[in-house]
């Protein structure tokens, strides 16, 4: 059952050092208040799990909190390389980047998987690729009534997800709106899920079949406005294009990013005062332009 | 006649493959633009599925990400993105996969996955996405990419997804349910694959283009079709819309639409 | 993609004897009308699929269209047995019925697989149950990560499909909203579908993660108002709990059960003379109390 | 104390098992009636989940059907019946799953397929619907049905939906998930499973029930537990709240909320 907490209450109590862990949301409500907050109480040793690692992992990597990155696409959408990913994998920075590599499609059957209570899941995927050459989790089963071979990937099955959604009622219902992406089922997979909003309503006023997460299913629900940024939630706010593209320089090189961290995450005493600093600093940037 | 770009050629090259009322699941990038185009000029019913949900989407500015809002708002429906791989694409229902890559060979193999060594790599590209299954299922495919040495590779370091495999009808018996990979757009000229080896061979140069360019930019011993057609030039309405479109995204985003 | 034609025409191009049909509606938008029809034209040999094969096939298999029935659960909801459905099962009348057995949660995931274009459905079902001694159908898959031994059972790919919806846009676009069941899963399943709908608008007005089917992926779009009846249709009309309960002493014999049928159906051009005669019994039955 | 039926007795008695938050995966007829009932007295907060696909379901009337639109009308959301059964209940997240029966046995396995043989049969049953699976999955079960000879019986001609199968660490054995049924209501008694064989005793008589009447309505030889309890009469707030819902449902329907 949901309590309605403080992000940092919410990561204290249920992320834990060693652990699986999912921040979806699929170019809309990316849960980049949550990875702050991880980044802050200095998590280790996480897998990760994400369709696209975009920015949220690329903090997440290059603050040293993970691991292992089980993931299909890793890019700065519309901008080019992660580069903190970049150097994880290819230089061993700051530390090794064990990589576990598949495609949307199966990793979107296998979060299905997982929120089913499946061990694997089943898709045409695959044939003539080199992927399951390189990841020995991609496997096959036969079909036993027409003998067609299909893959065969095993579900994942986070310790706990975090997703951002537009609102949540006083009880700790959900609602998601817009490009549903595979929250929903990363939410159901997860041991524990923790979702952060925009706001607390009173009445969700949802659509008899909207994407809504009963409060009964999650673990946390952490009032975090702005979360999702510099991704978009739909009705509230757009997509900032502008941190995209000056995520680049930050990212290039390790001297650049460990600052902007330090000063903008682990400066910081929670989301608001990011927000308050990154604004500031905006400001002062448009000045001296 | 206007003047016009080669990247403005391919665009609208590849927009006109992409016939009315066909249903084309479509990459972020020169695939969404070329889709996009063909939506505003000879193709107003195509429709167009991202993986993120939208089905049915009609932006009027490019995104810049597969997700963004603006594809969500002028979606007939958004569903699922787990949906979309398994009903839409899985299900059969995809006319044409539009793709870029980072690399593709002869064969229309893809790999936007590593330059080097898998495990030691040269360079790390982003990964598989939703290709390998769009290669894989759509009925067919079109790939667009600008084409040079470094992008038309001999020999792929690695396959992330398949064209024809190693040719003749290598692909259907790896059992893929699509046709595979119908044409290669380029800011050069227009690839097909031959009848038999599969091979993609020169069909079109576009207008200005010389075989020993195209050459030139292919890192295999590419071949031209016995007759090779001359791509008809961008005329009027195309060049308008495209760069209208592009005008308008600039606008929206501060930015033109991924070129990625 | 879909035309926008007469149930009868619709019927008439996309139905053939023998095909496999596969009338979905989990209790809300039967599509009763489409049943009806198929009965006026005497289509043969059908192997119907249906979860819950209600009124609408007793009506079919009573009538001697059906050769095979595929289902999960079979009765008169709120009321008892259907009648025809047991004497065919029971005493071969008018012909034998072959039957095939699953259980819902069996026929929903085979639903799921069809849609998917996948030839099996994998769940955790049947263990300790003795439906698989009598459905050779329900098999088995190890898992290749965990060696869980799970069921597996084959798609649901019908030839086609009749849901029947709240309403449709000019082009076909079709909105479905309340009880969902796995009509939409059905419609994606076959190779045709046709979908009757209560009435064509300018606009569906669609909540954006609402489910749509596209016009499309359907082969025919039919305006039947009413059509769902004695089902309901979420919006439009109620459940005519009164005519389930008269069901019983109509399909309980085969001589009032054919009397009904030359009456009602054979003896009606369309689904809107069937009304018109229902009412008028409805009235004079009412006159006669 | 009001005067009350036996009816009464056995719904009062089940609704009674279902605390306050948990999770239900409810049947319809007498176990929807039980669940409503506990919902409407002191679960406020139980959450009444129906296959056709509403979740948090607070329906002021009695359903007829499964699927009746007051279900759709009063839930947290609808989803589709795929999801509820993927999603809901094989991923782990039914507490209680609520089931009739046609008939029953001492482990508690239900028949609801056929009476005699399946191929040539005497009585043919409406099938299994979703009772294997939640008998299943369901981290527990409550079984609820009248009793007679001819409804528990010693040896069901057909197992739709298994209970402790054939007794004692069976139900394990058969790496089923949930714990299987932890009663059984009836309009006499309650029965439980004893440790152990995990066979189903009487473990309270329902207030003037003798142990002969048991007996005589039960197919086996039914066993009392070592202690059996009197049941608690319903008191004057679970009748009221009951007669409420009944009269309520009968007024919208014009028949009551279906027993079968």
């Amino acid at each position: 059952m949901a309590e309605i907490l403080t992000l940092r209450e919410a990561v204290q109590r249920f992320v834990n050092d060693g652990d699986t862990l999912a921040l979806e949301g699929f170019t809309h409500l990316i849960p980049t208040a949550a990875a702050h907050e991880i980044i802050r109480q200095g998590r280790k040793d996480l897998t990760l799990v994400r369709m696209t690692p975009d920015l949220v992992y690329d903090l997440l990597i290059g603050a040293g909190c993970a691991k292992k990155l089980i993931f299909s696409w890793g890019g700065n959408p519309g901008v080019g390389s992660l580069r903190r990913l970049r150097d994880a994998v290819e230089k061993g920075w700051p530390q090794p980047l064990e990589i576990e590599e598949h495609s949307h499609a199966d990793l979107a059957n296998a979060y299905v998987a997982g929120a089913s209570g499946l061990p694997f899941a089943v898709l045409r995927a695959y044939a003539g690729s080199d992927l399951p050459k390189v990841n020995p989790l991609i496997r096959s089963v036969t079909c036993p009534f027409t003998g067609e071979v299909l893959a065969a990937v095993p579900s994942v099955r986070p310790d706990v997800t975090v997703i951002h959604a537009q609102k949540a009622d006083g009880k700790g219902n959900v609602l998601i709106q817009g490009i549903l992406g595979v929250q929903k089922e990363a939410a159901l997979a997860a041991r524990h899920c923790i979702v952060t909003v925009e706001e607390i309503v009173d009445d969700l006023k949802a659509p008899m079949n909207a994407c809504v997460l009963p409060a009964w299913a999650l673990s946390a629900v952490c009032p975090v406005p702005g979360g999702a940024h510099p991704s978009y939630a739909h009705g509230y706010y757009e997509r900032d294009n502008r941190f995209y593209q000056d995520w680049d320089p930050i990212a290039r090189n390790r001297e650049s990013f460990t600052a902007w961290i330090d000063d903008f995450i682990r400066g910081t005493a929670d989301f608001s005062a990011f927000q308050e600093k990154m604004g500031q600093a905006r400001l002062a940037a448009q000045e001296a332009e | 006649m206007m003047n016009y770009s080669t990247n403005e050629m391919m665009t609208v090259a590849a927009a006109r493959r992409l016939g009315n009322d066909s249903v084309c699941f479509v990459g972020i990038g020169l695939p969404s633009k070329a889709a996009n185009l063909a939506r505003l000029t000879h193709a107003p019913d195509v429709v167009l599925i991202y993986e993120s949900g939208p089905i049915g989407a009609k932006p009027s500015v490019l995104p810049l990400s597969i997700g963004d809002g603006e594809l969500a708002e002028t979606a007939d429906t958004v569903v699922p993105t787990g949906e979309i791989f398994r009903y839409w694409l899985q299900g059969g229902r995809i006319d044409v996969g539009f793709l870029g890559a980072a690399q593709v060979d002869k064969y229309g193999n893809i790999n936007t996955t590593v330059i080097g060594d898998y495990h030691q790599p040269k360079v790390r590209l982003p990964g598989a996405g939703g290709a390998p299954e769009i290669a894989g299922s759509a009925k067919k495919v079109l790939i667009i990419l600008k084409q040079s040495h470094r992008t038309f590779v001999d020999k792929l370091a690695f396959i992330t997804s398949v064209g024809h495999g190693e040719g003749g009808d290598h692909r259907r018996q790896l059992g893929l349910p699509g046709a595979g990979p119908v044409a290669i757009i380029t800011d050069l000229c227009i690839m097909e694959p031959e009848a038999g080896t599969n091979e993609f061979v020169v069909t079109s140069l576009h207008p200005g283009v010389t075989r020993e360019q195209v050459v030139e930019n292919t890192g295999w011993a590419i071949r031209f079709a016995d007759k090779v057609a001359v791509t008809e030039a961008p005329n009027e309405t195309e060049l308008t819309a495209l760069r209208e479109l592009e005008a308008r995204t600039a606008a929206a985003h501060g930015q033109a639409g991924g070129e990625e």
